[in-house]
This record gives C-alpha cells, structure tokens and sequence, in this order.
C-alpha cells in the first residue's frame, strides 16, 4: 500500500502543466470560447507533442502505453487550466475505445494529428463534433466510427462556451461500425467509468482554480479598510471548499488507479469519485462567486470560465449516488 | 387572527388574474437586459399603468389603487404565477419611489412618480462604487457646489447599475461633504442619464447580457430640485427605506411561489427519483414558509410597526431558498441542465446572483446578529 | 387576511411566561429530570390555576374553550422554559380527544386535578404514565381510558430527563373503551395533526430559548481579549439558527389555525410545521453548543435541558416530509 | 502508485484479526468514562499490551512491533471493526507519547513509555484552562522555580480532562516565565494526579457519565525530570506534535468504517426509505474518501513529508462526517432515537463534540485559511 504518485507521473505533469500555464491563459480560454470552434489555436498540436492524446494508446500505435493514473492528474490539470478542448471525452474515453476496439483511427487519433469527437455512452449530445475529423458514435448499442463529412449537426448552445453540444444526425452503415453489440456492451461499461473518473479529476482541478483565484481575489480587494480575506465569513468559506476539494481527490485518485489495474470495485470508485468532486466543485464554485461578489458575476470576469464548466460537468451527481448506493445495499458494498 | 381572505381581496385577486390572462404575452418577452427586450419591456410597463396595475399600492393620483399589502402580495402571487414579464420599472418603484414618499417634496412626488410609474422614466440604482461594495459608506463619488447654476456638480464612477444602458435616470449617494467621516457628508441625488457629462458602459452578466452597467460621471450637472431629503443627510434618506428593499418588495414571496409550482412540474415531467422528490418538497415548504413569514410581516406593518433588521432575516432566506430551488432543478434537469437557453439554467444563474446583491449575505448575517440577537460588533 | 394574533391572545401568552419564568426555572427543570416524576413541584397546580390544562375545554366543562391559536403560543413558551411535563400530550391531544369523545375523565384532566397521560398515535411509549392519575391508551384502532392502577409499566429512559417513556402492559375492556374502531379514526387523526403542531411550537420555543441563552453566553465569554460573539463565525452560527427559527415560526402558527378552523389543508400545514420546527430547533442545539463550547458539553451546563428535548421531538420530520410530498404529488397540493 | 496490500500487511491484518476475534469481550464494557468501567478498561490495555498489540508503531523495548503507519490504519481498522473496547489510553499514547519520542530524554522514554503502553499510569491531557480554551495561549497556571527541591511547583486550574478523575497522570502547560508574551514564557510539565495538592472534581458529558473533570493544583512539586523539552519552551514542545491529534492519530479511518458498517445495517433493519439511504450512501462515501485521504497522508509521512496545517482539514472533515453519521442514525431510529441507553444515541452525543475538542472547527478553519490559503490573519 503506497498512496502516492510515481516521481515520473508527475514530471509528465509538469510538463504538461507548463504548456498548459503558457499556452492556455484565461485569455486564450475566453477567446476560445467566443471562436468558431471553442479551441486554442496550437495547443492540441503542442499537447500532441507531449504525446497527451495518445497517453492511453500503446507505444507501438505511436502513444504513450500509459495508464489511468498517469492520466488523471493531466486531466486534474485541463481543468485547473479550463482547457476547452474536450481532452476527457477524446483521451480518457475515446483513445482507449479505439484501442481496446482495435480501430484503425487510433493511431492518428492518439497522435494528434486528427481530431475526435466521441460520444459518451447515455449522453444526447456529442461535444465538439463540429471541430472533429471523426467522430466515435453510438447507435442501438453498437460502436461506429464516423467521417464529420458524414454527418449534420444540430448545435445546443452550453452554458460552458467550451463545450459545443451536437445532435448529431447520421446514418449508420455496416462500413461505419466498429463493434457489434455483444463487443460493444463490455467497452461502453468501461467507456462510463471512465468518463466518470475524467470528469471527477477536471472538477478537481476546476475547484482548485476556483479557490486560488478567489484567495487571490479577497487578499487585493479591500472594504472597510482591510483585505476581504482577513473577515472570518471569507475564510472560512473558502476553508470549507478546500476540505471539500482535499477530501474528494484522493478517491478520483484510486478511482484512476482502479480502472488502470481493473479492479473489481471499479464502477463503484469511479461513479463515487465523480459523485464527491462533483459536489466539491459545485461547492468551489458557490464560494468563489459569493468570495468575489459582484465583481465574480461580471462576464468579463475570468472566474465563470470555471464555474460554468463545474455546473456543466456536476450536474450527474445523484445517478452516480445511486449507483454507488446499488452496490451498498444490493450487492453487499465493495 | 384571520387566515381567510375578505371577499374584497379575493375580488382584487380576481380582477388581476382576469387581466393578466387577457394581456399577457403569449410568448415571453426577450430579455429585458438586452437593449431589444429592454425596449418591449418598457411598452409592458405602459401597459400596466394603463391598466393601473403597474403600482397597486401607490395612490391614485400616480396611477395606483391604494392597495394594501396583502392585496399587492395577491398582485405578486397573480403576475408570477400569469409567468408575466420581469419588472423592468423594479428599481425604481421598489428602491426610489418608498424613499420619494418618505423624503420627497410634493414637487418631486408630483414630477418624478407618475413618469416613473408609466415607464416614461426607467431608473437604475447607482449605490455600489469600484471600491465601495458591501462597504458602501467607502463612497468616494463627490458632489461639488455650483452656486452659480443652482446645483451641484457629481463625478465618480457607480458601478453594478441594473440595466444602466438602458435606463434613463438613475439615483445614488454622492459626497458633498469631503471633509466629514463616511457615513456622513453624503447627499442623495437623481441624475439622468442621457445628459452632459455621462458616460454608460453596458456590463455582461454571467450569462453575458448586459444587465448591468458603470456609470462615469465627469462634472455633471444636477439641479438642487433633484437632491432627495437634506444635503449632507443622504445616509439616512437612504438606510430608512433600504430594509423594505431586503425584506419584503424586492422578491416578494409570488415569485418564489410560481418557481415552486414549475418545479413540481419539472419533477413530474423527469419523473423525481425520490431523493429529488424529497428536495422538491422541502423548496415547496419553504416557499410557502416565506409566503406565511411575509405575511406576518406584513400584518405587523399595517399593525404600525417598522420594518427594521427582521429584513436581513428575510433576505438571507429567500435568497439561499432561491439558490436550493434552482439547484434541485438542475439536478432534476441533469444532462439538460447545461443548456444555455434553458429557464431553469439562465434561472440558475440569477439565483446565484440573490446572496451577493441588495447587501451581501455575509453582511445580513451580521446584521441579523447584531441588530436582532444584540451581539457585539 | 390578518396574521396577527388577538391582544387577548398575548395576554393570556404573557400571563403564563410569568409563571412559567418564575416556577419553571432552569434549576427546578434540572432538579425535574433528577426526581422521580420528573414533574417540577406545584407547577401543574399554578398552571390549572391559569386554566392552561383545559385551554381546549369546553366552558361548561371547566375549561377556557379557547382553540389551537391561543394554544400554540403557551405551548412555544413550554418549550422556551423546558416545561417537564408532557403538555404537548395532555392539553393538546388528550383533553380535545377525551372533549370530542364526550369523555366523562374531560372535566377533572381540563381542571388539572387529575393528571393524565397520552398515548400518541403511532408511539410505542406513552410518556409520563408513572406520575398519572389516568391513562388514554390505544388498543386496535380503538381509544380506551384507564386507571393507572390497573396497568403496570415498563420505563424506557429517553436521553431527555423529563421525558418519562414507559411501554404500558393492560387489559382492555368494554369498561375502559371510550371509542370504538369507527369512532376513533377521524379522532385520532386530528390527534396525529395536534401532536405535530404541539411539539413544532414547542420545537420553535426550545429553539428560541437555546439561541438566547447562548446570546448570552458569547457575550459574556472571552477569547483572544475579546467576547466570543464579537467573531464573524460565532455571528453567522447564530444568524443562520435565528433565521431558520423566525421562518418556520409563522408556519406552525398558521397550522395552529387551521386546526382551529379545520381548514381542508390542516395535516398537510400541520407537517409542514413540524417538519420546518424540527430542523429549525435542529439547527439551533447544533449551532448552541457549538458556540458555548466545551462548555455546553457538561452535564452541569443548562443548555442540554433544551438541546436534548430539541432532539427527541425532531427525529419523525422526516415522515412528516413525506406527508407533505403525498400531499404535493399524489394529491395535487394543498 | 499501489493500492494493494503488501503480503506482509494483509498477514498483519490477519494476526490483529485473528487475536481480536480471540479477545475481544462478548458483551461490552461498561462506559470507560466512569469509575468501574475505567477499571475494566484498563485491565483491557493490560491485556492489549500484553499481547503486544496496545502501541503497534512503538519500538519493540517499549512494548510495540514497530509497525508502519500502513499497518497501524490497517490494525485499527480491526479494532473498530471487531467492536474492541475504547482506548482509555488514548490520549497517552495518541497525545503525549509523540511529543516524548520527540522531545524527551531518554530517561524520560524508559522512565515513562512502557508503563503508559501497559495501562499502568494512564494520562489525562491538562490543555485547558477556564479562561483558554479556543485562545490557549492564555494560560494562567504557572510554574515557580524551587530550586532547594530541585524542580517546580505548580498552581493553577486545568479543565476538560478527560477521564481527568480516573487517571494517574496530566500533562499541560504551565506559565514559567510570568513576565514573557503569551505564548512564551510556558513549560511543559507531566504532573502525577495522586499527590499532594492536587484536587480532582469530576465533571459530567453530555450523557452524564463523568467523562471529564476539573483539576486544581495548589503548590504541587514537580521535580525537573518531569519537564519535557526545554523550560520555557513548552508551546512549540506541544504544538510540534498537536497535528498528529488533529490529523492522523486520534480518529482514524477504522472508526468511520465501522461506524458506517453499523449504519448500512441499520439502514437495512429498518427497511430505510431511499431518501435516508442516500445520507447513508454520502456517509458511506465521507468514510471511505476519509480512509483513502488518509492513506494518501500516510504516503505523505512515510516520504518524509510533515504533517502541517493539512491536519485541520482532516479533522473538520471527519468531525462534520461523524456529526452527519449520527444525525442519520438517529432518523433511521426515528422514535427509538432518544431512548438514552440506545448505542446510536450515545454516539451521537460523543459525535457532536467533536467540531469543539482538539481545536474547534472554527479554529481548525483559521488555520487552514491562514496556513494552507495564505490569506491575511
């Protein structure tokens, strides 16, 4: 038992991290979000350089033959940085459904080199289908990999200006289908849990950035003639959302690990990881908005670039509730 | 005690119900904090004037019908539950015009009012600075003496102003007195907006609309007949009526009471597991709880009494209630929730807003605990 | 449309509050839980003096003949000085169900001189039998009145000292049947809504006294050179219990008149204050001694006297929930 | 990254089992914090000591199996999970044995460790005083140098000692240089409880059971072997070890996991509706994300890391989940709650003492804004 990160895990995030903090600044985010294409110009291709699409791919299909528990502090970190790119739905679900899927797309796919939009399994919509080459759909449990020339889309706006929801309308075809229903059925399990844990580390890195920016915040702004951050209401608002944060990360973390090694209790560490960074983040969020008051409702303020991705991503928390709750009480808990 | 309601206030709950379903837009009204819905929301605001429901409780003589409280609570309860347009006329009818019957002179009463009323002149507050939020004494906006024209110059800049690209007057506190301490040397003003000396930059909200706006004010001139109360005294002009803003009209329990009603909708129609369902059930109690506690205070005023701190306790509730109401329905809403033209997500986002506006709830708590429970500062 | 009450009905509030603040003290309740009865000496005599047993009563029966609105606010001020005795049981479900049963037992309960207890509907214990002269008891659906000398009682302590729980053993019979299975429903009914709103005013008073006493406390206690409650978080704790109290007050008031007038939604406003009651007085035993500190943890401190009353009242609000959620979604609302 | 257990740690598991299984007493003890039950209790540490199973982390010499912080989450985990007795010497082991590895002589380690293990002086903690509790540097017992004895003498009031009037010793801080600022000035003393001028007086919890008391010292000699650390330096001697009992040592992960084991079944027992059993699912949750937190702080320590401020957030986090745990309990429990001989209603009480011991969660919040946050005191 040794409940730390590998020093190498972390140098890769690092490294990641240092793209991250030069090439995916706020301003680059708001920018992004008021694109055509909710994307930062060049930094897919730099996280391709780091090898970050193609972290779950094996070496020999050009990726980084990495696991989970690599992958889950460079996603805790697309979130500290509020990368609007859709990295877990691409890296964290889609990679590793073409590679155990075999699929021909993987290698440009985890390379980089082409851009993917991958539907997760229950989800109406398909994020950043209009920015993708390819996209990885579903339809009556089967798998298909699908051309973007292939299909038209119908835009959703989100409240995330990151995140562009399709309906994506096609038309199914022998020649599109990747994995029958019976291959399929055993993936898209994995592909939940996946989702779910990816998630749980963005909200992780989301609140994270959401209390640093508010400690910034209420140590410069000043009322009644001292910081905001030394009125005890303010502190310990902000205390209350870092327990919250501090408490929910350590079970993302076996989350990662548990999908990585296959364990038994996966589904549930997954869907529970997601349940409490979920709540974490919604409750980083409230602080930080109520922490900057009305300078933090302000669109041209920098923090709702994070809120809104905590509110978009949060909102699944009670299925996960419940399905940890199955595990309780009808199989006896993990 | 009497828990019924005369047949007179169920005859004015009828009379309102009857014309808001004959008037009503069918589809609702874009925005009002987009200058587009603004507009259409100014020719709802005539409307109601015209048909004297733009302010029930106001005398007839400036397009009201003299109504009490309970009866404008009716009213409340009738045009949100009609889903009928937001207020855009609100800040000036709930924030300006209780302190115009209070400090006005019949001359203002008589000029201001009745535009007001009509949405003729659509006001936005200007009480919140850059550096003078929750501390609003720390205003620094100042008000030079101008014998020569009868007035007074303003500069400063106001900030947060709802709707303050669109609005046509606004009213705020200036310092006429640099030489004394915060809360005195203030004097109270109505500025018009579309005047020399103003510049208006429209503010995005959270949901990018622009439902707010700084205000610069360089050198503007205000005639002395528009300082409301004494010079130097506009602290106290302002703080006498500000608790009706936290306690009672600014939300008052109708609104609260129509989102709840939606809300056992949603849950029906997204068939609430029972944990939601049990959420629902608690954001029904409590709008009802606030309805019965508004009630009571409003038993107490027409009783004489003056609404003091018991208004910060109002505040925090409805506000933190708001909060917990829109949450359950994102919840309910799950992966629709993130829709940005969703009601209940654009709802969200102003509930989100209740706890910071009208006087922080960090503040409130300290009133409330202060004021009420006699705690030591 | 009027929520005020009648002068009259303070009056008569504020004649009680004297007796109660001067023979119900917080040494006398304390001195109550450590006595065999758990009755505080003289003090159901000055309250029968005053009428208050028979509140319900019909005139002729020796009663006042007043209703649940008066009621309630003597009830709140049970609370607000910890009353031992089992008002809630006796004036407010046992003498209008032995009134509306034409119970030969009414007139000498309503006068106070003799001393009943209750059993509720639904409870499996009837509190304070061990002090009683008489006894109504439930025996399949039907209501009986018998002697405490023809029962013999098993004692459950309950973690509140005066509340005295006894399981009951007896035999039924003709002669001790007040009601019959027909007779009893609806009566019974009504006593399940008296015993809600009964123990939420009580509820609003325990909390009210928990957070004056504790006012008091913070004011006078100091740390760091200064009084406790001149600290933010000491305020907001406080704040937060006194606003949750103001706003479930106006609630059980307005059930307390809609018994009084048996208005249509009466169960349903009837759980709604209990349910409002129970976490508002929740809330503020929480918020009491965790303002007192280590202090309000000993036993030799007064404030578990309220505190744990708080808890023993409130532990059904969940089953009060529900009823308000039939209400609301089988129902159509009230 | 390994989130297995070594064969080596699940044999460990497996011992500790299998001699709890053994050991453990059928029916429960009576309450540890009254004079028979204490008794009892402590022939109970006798027999965990014997079996070299009272300090597993200690080194061997003194009665332990040097075992790792891995093994020693894993043992209690046991322990909580067989239903083993409380540990009345707990706050020996947990609270002052950590400062004497660190700070004392070795004299004082031989002198002092393994009879403290063996349950044969058992310690109560002196920390606070009527007037210092949140504010502990305001301590007003002192130390005067006595320098024909060859040592000190104290006076002064200690409060809230647990079990303060069974045990056999204190440990506190006394003020030895009267003249230095608050949190100079201080020494630590360990002071024996039968000796001359030493007055204990009991004092009930919650539940009556007198599980604290009052200690008051008039004049009572204290020879120099009995100081730990340095003279005048006993705040920085106390507060280098305080984050173990904050953050690791005195609630572990063991007990929330039995405690939530017990409320699954309870929940089962009680055929709990689904809105109760999504608390017990959040409990469940709080438990399990409170062991892995742990685990990941162990990994912290055994890579040389300290334990700062992070321990604050520990222990706000597990004192608010066991206080939620209970309250669910006791819903679950419904009118069986209050029934005062109840386990559930029992623990609740103990439960709801936790946000005030050990630092109050207030605190606890201060520091983790001020230390872990930054912002300004």
């Amino acid at each position: 038992m040794r409940f730390a990160f590998a020093p190498e895990t972390l140098q890769l995030r690092d490294a990641v991290r240092l793209v991250l903090a030069r090439e995916c600044t706020a301003a680059r985010v708001r920018a992004a979000w008021a694109s055509d294409d909710a994307r930062v110009p060049g930094l897919w291709t730099h996280l391709g350089t780091l090898g970050v699409p193609g972290m779950l791919a094996p070496v020999d299909d050009g990726g980084l033959g990495l696991t989970e528990v690599e992958l889950v502090l460079v996603l805790e970190d697309s979130g500290r940085y509020a990368v609007p790119e859709p990295v877990v739905d691409v890296v964290a679900v889609g990679v590793p459904l073409l590679r155990d899927a075999r699929s021909p797309a993987l290698r440009a796919v985890a390379s980089g080199e082409r851009i993917a939009a991958v539907q997760l399994p229950g989800a109406p919509f398909v994020v950043g289908a209009g920015a993708a080459h390819v996209l990885v759909l579903q339809h009556d449990g089967e798998v298909h990999v699908v051309d973007r020339s292939e299909v038209t889309l119908e835009a959703h706006p989100s409240v995330d200006g990151s995140r562009r929801l399709h309906r994506v309308r096609w038309s199914p075809s022998k020649a599109t289908r990747l994995l029958d229903g019976d291959e399929a059925t055993p993936l898209l399990a994995d592909a939940v849990d996946r989702a779910a844990v990816g998630f749980a580390a963005q909200l992780v890195g989301l609140a994270r950035a959401m209390i640093d920016r508010t400690v910034d915040y209420v140590k410069a702004r000043h009322q009644f003639g001292k910081p905001v951050g030394s009125f005890q209401a303010v502190k310990h608002h902000l205390a209350d959302a870092l327990v919250a944060v501090e408490m929910a990360a350590p079970s993302v973390y076996r989350a990662a690990w548990s999908l990585a090694h296959r364990a038994p209790g996966r589904a549930v560490h997954a869907s529970m990881a997601k349940a409490l960074a979920s709540d974490a983040a919604a409750l980083a969020a409230r602080k930080a908005l109520q922490c900057h008051g009305a300078i933090g409702y302000a669109y041209e303020n920098d923090l709702h670039l994070w809120m809104k991705r905590a509110w978009a991503l949060g909102a699944d928390a009670p299925w996960h509730r419940a399905r940890v709750e199955r595990a309780i009480f009808e199989d006896g808990g993990t | 005690m009497d828990l019924t309601y005369t047949p007179a206030e169920d005859a004015f709950r009828r009379e309102a119900r009857a014309w808001l379903e004959a008037n009503v837009p069918r589809e609702p009204l874009p925005s009002g904090d987009t200058a587009d819905g603004f507009a259409l929301h100014r020719v709802w605001e005539r409307r109601l004037f015209d048909a004297r429901w733009a302010v029930v409780s106001w005398p007839r003589e400036y397009g009201g019908r003299e109504a009490s409280l309970v009866e404008w609570l009716l009213f409340e309860e009738e045009y949100y539950a009609a889903g009928a347009p937001q207020r855009v006329a609100q800040n000036g009818i709930f924030l300006l015009a209780p302190t115009l019957f209070h400090f006005g002179t019949k001359e203002q009463q008589d000029r201001i009012l009745p535009r007001m009323a009509a949405g003729e002149e659509l006001w936005a507050q200007g009480w919140s600075e850059p550096n003078a939020g929750s501390d609003l004494a720390g205003i620094q906006g100042r008000a030079t003496r101008d014998d020569a024209g009868g007035g007074w110059r303003l500069s400063g800049q106001k900030a947060w102003c709802t709707r303050g690209a669109f609005c046509d007057s606004l009213f705020g506190l200036f310092r006429s007195d640099p030489a004394a301490e915060r809360h005195r040397g203030l004097t109270y003003f109505l500025v018009p907006l579309r005047t020399e000396g103003v510049t208006v930059r429209p503010v995005g909200r959270l949901d990018g609309d622009a439902g707010f706006a700084d205000v610069f004010l360089d050198d503007v001139f205000v005639p002395d007949r528009d300082v409301l109360g004494a010079v130097h005294d506009g602290w106290s002009v302002a703080m006498t009526t500000a608790s009706s803003e936290r306690g009672l009209t600014l939300r008052s329990p109708g609104r609260f009471l129509a989102a709840v009603r939606r809300l056992v909708e949603l849950a029906r129609a997204r068939d609430a597991d029972p944990v939601l369902r049990d959420a629902v059930v608690r954001a029904w109690m409590d709008a009802e709880a606030h309805r019965l506690y508004t009630l009571q205070t409003v038993a107490r005023l027409e009783g004489g009494k003056a609404l003091g701190a018991e208004a910060s306790v109002n505040k925090v509730f409805w506000s933190e209630m708001d909060v917990r109401l829109h949450e359950t329905a994102m919840c309910l809403l799950g992966p629709d929730a993130e829709l940005a033209a969703g009601p209940w997500t654009k709802g969200f986002q102003f509930a989100l807003a209740g706890p910071i506006y009208a006087g922080t709830n960090e503040i409130q708590r300290n009133v409330i605990a202060e004021r009420l429970l006699g705690l030591p500062r």
